[in-house]
């Protein structure tokens, strides 16, 4: 019997073009809460998804009790009493909060599934959450913070012996927090090992008794976390000073050229306000769920608001789609880049003309040698590391991805480029150069909206933050004023109170 | 918790589907009181069993975001072998020659899945080939021949008009329908085979995540369309007592039609039996209803059609109203 | 900006001939010369060209329906109403002639009308309920407007086309041998596959079938390239009508069943993806030619129809099955827009 | 890997599947040359080779129906006794598209003759044109082309005499008196609409019909569950409904299995043309039979007269002009009479009567 419920050695896992796994190692305690940390992208979701066998590692073996198992798929690593709780992928959106929970793990009497006694269960997994809704609600009619609740529930129901909980807190009000945290040592108390993963430094102390950490693709180190302190882990998970990171260059500041005024969805957000000036760099924050992306989507035309008013260099405008606002000078770097900003299995070049057809053809013929001429251009402004224009944008890394979605704002004339969660699964090179690159076109006097759930870069990069929470605007900072404290405060402003 | 489901079932589909249904029959029983005589009704089930089970078996290829265009030659091309091994076997026993369509119909159904599932050939385009390819088998191993009335044994075609299998409770037919409508409900909903159906048309890569086998799903659903097509096959050879080649040809519009009525989605992941039900009672109504009220030969396309488009237009309308309604909750 | 990282990317197209002859339509090249001297082995009738040229206009007349299918399943779009629009369009050029009794070159003009119509009330209904497939509102249509056409003639036969010479004319003339129809179904190709590869247009409709999404933000205006696509498919389909009423002097509600099957199958046979996003022009007008002339070589040696649709069908599933075998070393389906580098 | 072995193997099925099609194929041709050579051997007598090197091309309505498939053996039988070669078409469906691509590779084929079945009266028309100007010549049968498209029509039966003997049959079954219905093919077939104008017309010449009331006339698309619907709505439609007549194979089956099944054979009684095989088990005396008796012609003999026409067509015997006579082999002298569409047709003789006494004997033949 080995001393470790769990452990992994030498992991490596490679995909095409990027080794998502180097050498990485990791041991979990029976009865253990192990907080597992990193920046984004630093290789903690493929580790999970390792350890629940959907997929196989390249190289490395995996103990479970001190024996080498071979998980040929995620029905092997259930079997093994691996349970794990994503943050979006798993849930199914017609069918009701019991299927949900119960999916591939029916109670099943003589072959076959017993309702009643599933929706009991299921009632009495969401009491104990102190869920608001009830077990027959169909899953696409719930908040996200309620269907993460179905997510802890299905696990919980699963009764496994290691459940892996990725960022399970992110959506949660303070409530909703401490209950999970109540439920989780219970799981712990009654024999069950957890891995956790979390950047909410609140939860690790608050939780764990152990830490690994793990940052661009490698394993770092591991603590006990009595004695350690936050910033210690922060220096493992970063790797050098924070400060360095953001070199703000001092940019003048001029006349307001994106101003909104009580913007509304329903369902969404409501009296949304704010404005950005030219060369400033708007930080736009909040937790998962605070519809941030919902309001930039919708002033960028993809979605139609209800109500409100947007000015455009103090004129009213009216944004009809993408391509209007585009045209009008208003620029969006979605948050999900694969899906939504490029299409992955084009070139580069292709990728970032796309937006500017119009202006590299004629009378609707493109021009192929401007084309090629142009984005090249863009390409090696934003130093995308790439041999040609030609190459697929899927064979790049993600930070080289992002590199791309800029070059394409940059394509056309904008006034206000929005930029929602750039450098979300970037490494930390890239996130640099990023970073510099945001600082360039604030000097070059564009209008930025920063939205980032990524506190140092809030800190760092802004001008001007502005807080949300719920869908509504509960808190405005200056620079000079401003504080990971304050922001946490006004973010969590309405869950402390509901 | 009982309130709350009172609710959800008024605001069912079905329910509403089934109230228009309702106002149908009413309206056609009005203007022909012929309609809703038992014997009609009775009829009607009867030559649109097939439809029905075909539909049941369409819902769960659309359930995992699929589709199957093959069936009408599938139940051609069953329905013929069967029909010629009775031709060639006068006492080829009934279960027998329901039993050689349903493996000949599975067999197909399994093929396609194999095309589909391992061979990544979208369902579209592999059940279109498969469609071409057995019409033309059908036509050739029946070498153009019918099979007619007086070469199939009494005892089969005695089966599409008794009610011995119900112990003389309702037609063979209708019952073997309904059957297959509660077999193929309690499968979906009591087995976990049938809740990795709605899995996977739901979000396929979660059910990966999960470790559903989605290929098998796949293979699994395409086998049992083709076993239901085969059954069908059998049961129009017998309904009809005799067995031509172009038979079935085109009925795939009508289940698909069907189904879409019954609120089965396209996209997958979305459906249910009683739905799908009132879905094929829908086609079966229009079938037989329009003639009654005497509505044109020449206008029922025309209506079918526009009922069809009408009708999935009016499920979107009434989706968004229903999320709107929710998002309107959230709110407060 | 910055000095060192600052890289030099290439963005010249170097033309490698491996690259070149790896590509799918190379293999349809392949089998279309197969297909021609195994037709002219076991017949001695197919090397005739007026024979060709028959049996190639007698296919080319549903090959208009090719062209815009080609740009619905590029955009990952399918559109199985084709067949009744055809029919639809037909019966009411038809009855606007001998009904209503309007010139020959006015109903012409309504029927491309009709047909366009048609084509813009499918891509309306997508692009207003965006929840709705392609398939299931064409499939509602397709009924739709084939009841529409049957209710108008009824069980008649609009008739007495024949007797207007030039309409005749218009699929069975000839200019130095080359049929009208020939040189006017080249120009439309070269205009759609001109289209498709070198203008704005082809390019957003690669990029809605490739991820529809990111062409949205990206500024495409997808719900009007949808709506000029679909309204191209009735169009075409209409100019086949015209073509087809031309050809049999008469026009009746059920004719063109099952057109729309068989242009899928040829756009599909020519390597293009119906998930949308792939394949290329020049493939699918190779495919009709392939289709077509296997058709008309196994007609030549009379064999029984109920083969052929085994062959068509297994061809069908073989032309998708066949890339999936890896053989893809070998014979690549290009993509569509990438640029070999 | 696996997921190749298994594209690979399931390319194999798929090719497999190909060669069934065409070894079946193989497998049929010479059956059904062997049942044509013995039929050859019996009535060969008198055969001369004089049309040597000829090719006579036959086009049915489609494929897979034995009606259509009497009709071409029928014409084969008869052709290859002459030595010539004989080219059967079946189009996949029974539509005017697929008959105008076959006629196009039959043309190119440089056949001599083409015998057809039309699918649509006037839309072959162009392309029939296109092979008559070829020197093709060009006669259709069972269902006509249009005066300008053929030489000649061979017409199964007058289309006055079947109207007259369907509305004797009707008058005789009902008793003098009382409503009747009709349930016919594809709204759009010609033989049909013509029967059925026929029909009309005999009613209104005659007083004796005048206690006969005609209260429909529905189709059933020639396709089985249409056409059980619309006989089912007859039923509930007119309750005191008392004869159906069915001038269509398909209709009439599907009219005979409902009244059998509804129990109504005693009131409610079927007539029309349909095939012995098909409708053997519904013809019968009894109050539990749904046919007195029914009529259609042989087609094995129109196959076999319309071979006979396309053989004098060829010799030059005849060129399809009103009054040319000619020897149809054992089927006797024929004459060409006009035709009511202004063209010119062969009658093969009157319809046949099948009744009780003789079903058993028919249905086994075709």
């Amino acid at each position: 019997m080995s001393e470790y419920i769990l452990e992994l050695k030498g992991v490596t896992k490679i995909f095409p073009g990027v080794k998502a796994l180097d050498r990485v190692q990791f041991q979990l305690k029976a009865g253990e809460i192990h907080a597992l940390i990193g920046e984004n992208g630093a290789g903690k979701s493929t580790l999970i998804k390792v350890i629940t066998g959907v997929h196989k590692p390249d190289e490395g073996e995996i103990f479970i009790n001190g024996e080498r198992v071979n998980f040929r798929g995620p029905k092997d690593a259930q079997k093994a009493g691996i349970a794990a709780i994503y943050q979006h992928v798993t849930a199914y959106p017609h069918l009701t909060v019991t299927e949900n929970i119960f999916m591939g793990h029916e109670i099943v009497r003589n072959k076959v599934v017993q309702w009643k006694e599933m929706h009991k269960e299921a009632s009495e997994l969401l009491a104990k959450l102190d869920a608001d809704f009830s077990a027959t609600d169909e899953m696409q009619s719930l908040s996200v913070a309620q269907q993460q609740l179905v997510e802890i529930a299905k696990a919980l129901s699963m009764k496994a012996k290691i459940i892996i909980m990725d960022e399970p807190t992110a959506a949660l009000s303070k409530n909703e927090s401490e209950r999970l945290y109540e439920v989780t040592e219970k799981l712990r108390d009654d024999g069950a090992s957890i891995i956790f993963i979390s950047h909410r430094f609140d939860d690790i102390f608050r939780l764990a008794s152990r830490a690994t950490v793990l940052r661009d693709s490698k394993y770092i180190d591991q603590f006990d976390i009595e004695g350690v302190t936050e910033k210690e882990l922060i220096t493992a998970m970063v790797g050098r000073e924070i400060t360095e990171m953001f070199p703000k260059i001092d940019v003048e500041i001029g006349e307001d050229v994106l101003r909104v005024e009580g913007l509304s969805r329903t369902g969404f957000f409501k009296d949304v306000s704010f404005n950005v000036r030219e060369g400033e760099i708007l930080g736009l924050t909040g937790l998962v769920g605070s519809r941030r992306t919902e309001v930039v989507e919708a002033i960028y035309g993809i979605t139609k608001l209800d109500k409100g008013h947007v000015y455009l260099n103090g004129k009213e405008i009216h944004v009809k789609g993408p391509r209007h606002a585009m045209e009008l000078g208003i620029g969006l770097l979605p948050e999900d880049r694969q899906q939504q900003g490029l299409i992955l299995d084009w070139g580069l070049g292709r990728n970032v003309t796309l937006p500017v057809m119009k202006d590299i053809s004629k009378k609707g013929i493109t021009d192929e040698a401007k084309e090629r001429s142009l984005s090249k251009n863009l390409l090696e402004t934003v130093g995308v590391k790439a041999l040609s224009i030609f190459d697929k944008a899927s064979s790049l890394s993600g930070g080289n991805q992002q590199k791309v979605v800029v070059a394409k704002q940059l394509a056309s004339k904008l006034k206000v480029i929005i930029l929602d969660e750039p450098t979300k699964g970037v490494d930390v090179g890239a996130k640099a150069a990023i970073y510099e690159i945001i600082g360039e076109l604030a000097k070059q006097g564009y209008a930025i909206i920063l939205i980032s759930s990524e506190m140092p870069e809030i800190l760092g990069l802004c001008d001007r933050v502005v807080v949300m929470c719920e869908g509504r605007v509960t808190g405005e900072f200056d620079r000079r004023e401003v504080s990971q404290e304050k922001i946490l405060e006004k973010a969590m402003a309405k869950r402390t109170i509901g | 918790m009982d309130k709350i489901n009172l609710k959800k079932l008024i605001n069912a589909r079905e329910v509403s589907l089934f109230i228009v249904l309702i106002l149908f029959g009413i309206f056609i029983q009005l203007r022909n009181p012929a309609f809703g005589t038992p014997k009609n009704i009775n009829n009607m089930l009867i030559n649109y069993s097939t439809t029905m089970v075909l539909a049941i078996g369409m819902m769960s290829v659309l359930l995992i975001g699929g589709i199957d265009i093959s069936i009408g030659s599938i139940l051609a091309f069953a329905g013929m072998v069967s029909a010629l091994v009775i031709r060639d076997n006068p006492d080829t026993s009934v279960f027998v020659a329901i039993m050689i369509a349903v493996i000949v119909g599975g067999l197909c159904g399994l093929i396609n899945g194999l095309v589909i599932a391992k061979g990544g050939v979208p369902p579209i385009i592999a059940t279109m080939g498969s469609m071409n390819i057995l019409r033309g088998l059908t036509y050739l191993v029946a070498n153009n021949e019918w099979v007619a009335a007086y070469q199939i044994n009494e005892g089969f075609k005695k089966f599409a008009m008794s009610k011995y299998l119900s112990f003389g409770l309702i037609n063979n037919l209708i019952f073997i329908a309904f059957v297959i409508a509660l077999v193929a409900y309690c499968f979906l909903k009591y087995t976990r085979l049938g809740r990795k159906i709605y899995a996977v048309g739901n979000n396929a890569q979660a059910a990966e995540i999960s470790g559903i086998n989605i290929s098998r799903i796949k293979i699994l659903v395409y086998t049992l369309m083709g076993i239901l097509a085969g059954l069908s096959g059998a049961l129009w050879v017998s309904l009809y007592a005799s067995a031509q080649g172009d038979m079935g040809m085109g009925i795939e519009m009508d289940v698909i039609a069907a189904c879409v009525i019954g609120g089965v989605s396209l996209a997958g992941g979305r459906g249910s039996v009683v739905g799908v039900l009132l879905g094929a009672i829908t086609i079966a109504m229009l079938g037989n209803g329009l003639p009654l009220i005497g509505v044109s030969q020449f206008s029922l396309d025309a209506i079918k059609g526009a009922i069809i488009v009408l009708t999935v237009i009016l499920n979107v309308l009434l989706q968004r109203q229903k999320l709107k309604n929710s998002l309107r909750r959230r709110e407060i | 900006m910055n000095k060192e990282t600052k890289r030099v990317l290439i963005a010249e197209t170097t033309f490698s001939w491996k690259k070149f002859f790896l590509k799918w339509e190379w293999f349809l090249v392949l089998i279309f010369i197969g297909i021609n001297i195994m037709n002219s082995f076991i017949s001695p009738y197919y090397l005739s060209v007026s024979g060709l040229l028959s049996a190639t206009s007698s296919f080319l007349e549903k090959a208009f329906i090719v062209l815009p299918m080609v740009f619905i399943l590029i955009m990952g779009d399918i559109d199985i109403s084709v067949g009744s629009v055809v029919a639809l369009s037909a019966v009411i050029m038809g009855e606007s002639y001998n009904r209503l009794g309007l010139p020959m070159g006015l109903a012409i003009i309504i029927c491309l009308l009709v047909g366009a119509l048609c084509g813009f009330i499918n891509g309306f209904i997508l692009i207003k309920f965006k929840e709705l497939a392609p398939m299931i509102v064409t499939l509602g249509t397709q009924i739709l407007y084939r009841g529409i056409a049957t209710m108008i003639l009824k069980d008649q036969a609009s008739t007495g086309l024949t007797s207007i010479t030039w309409f005749s004319n218009l699929y069975w003339g000839s200019i130095f041998g080359i049929p009208y129809m020939l040189i006017v179904f080249i120009v439309f190709a070269v205009i759609f596959g001109y289209i498709l590869h070198k203008t704005n247009f082809g390019r957003y409709l690669y990029a809605i079938g490739s991820n529809e999404t990111a062409a949205h933000f990206s500024g495409v205006e997808v719900d009007k390239v949808r709506l000029i696509t679909f309204t191209l498919t009735g169009l075409f389909s209409a100019v086949t009508a015209v073509f087809l009423a031309s050809r049999m002097g008469s026009v009746r509600p059920n004719i063109a069943v099952g057109y729309e099957l068989e242009a899928i199958s040829m756009v599909v046979l020519g390597g293009i993806s119906s998930a949308g996003g792939k394949g290329n022009f020049i493939g699918a007008i190779i495919s009709i030619f392939i289709i077509g002339l296997l058709r008309y070589g196994l007609g030549l040696i009379n064999i029984p129809s109920q083969v052929m649709l085994v062959v068509i069908g297994s061809l069908l599933i073989l032309a998708v099955l066949i890339p999936q075998l890896n053989l893809g070393k070998y014979f690549r389906r290009k993509q569509g827009v990438v640029k070999e580098a | 890997m696996k997921k190749r072995i298994f594209a690979i193997l399931l390319s194999i099925t798929v090719i497999s599947a190909l060669l069934v099609g065409c070894g079946k194929d193989n497998n049929k041709a010479p059956a059904s040359g062997d049942q044509t050579n013995n039929e050859d051997n019996k009535g060969n007598e008198g055969s001369d080779n004089e049309l040597k090197g000829k090719k006579l091309a036959v086009i049915v309505k489609s494929a897979g129906n034995p009606y259509n498939a009497r009709q071409s053996s029928g014409f084969k039988e008869v052709v290859e006794a002459v030595g010539a070669e004989v080219i059967v078409k079946e189009p996949e469906s029974a539509t005017a598209e697929d008959q105008i691509v076959m006629i196009n590779e039959l043309v190119a084929q440089k056949v001599d003759a083409i015998a057809i079945a039309g699918n649509d009266t006037d839309a072959l028309q162009p392309a029939l044109q296109e092979a008559m100007n070829k020197g093709i010549k060009v006669l259709s049968f069972d269902s006509a082309v249009n005066a300008q498209s053929r030489a000649v029509h061979v017409n199964q039966a007058g289309t006055e005499l079947i109207g007259q003997s369907l509305m004797e049959a009707i008058l005789d079954i009902s008793g003098g008196e009382g409503q009747f219905a009709i349930l016919s093919a594809t709204s759009q077939a010609t033989n049909q609409n013509a029967w059925i104008e026929a029909m009309q017309k005999v009613m209104e010449s005659d007083d004796k019909y005048s206690k006969l009331e005609l209260v429909d006339i529905v189709y059933g698309d020639d396709e089985y569950q249409k056409s059980v619907d619309q006989t089912q709505a007859l039923l509930s439609n007119y309750p005191d409904l008392k004869v159906i007549c069915a001038p269509t194979t398909v209709g009439i089956m599907a009219a005979a299995k409902v009244l059998e099944d509804q129990g109504v054979t005693a009131s409610v009684k079927l007539t029309g043309l349909g095939l012995p095989s098909e409708m053997g088990d519904y013809i019968g005396d009894g109050d539990d039979k749904s046919t007195p008796y029914m009529y259609l012609w042989n087609p094995i003999d129109i196959g076999r007269l319309t071979g006979y026409t396309a053989i004098a067509l060829v010799k030059g015997e005849i060129t399809g002009a009103e009054g040319e006579t000619f020897v149809a082999g054992d089927l006797g002298d024929y004459t060409i009479v006009k035709a009511e569409d202004g063209g010119t047709e062969i009658i093969l003789g009157p319809p046949f009567q099948f009744n009780p006494e003789n079903i058993d004997e028919w249905k086994e033949v075709y």
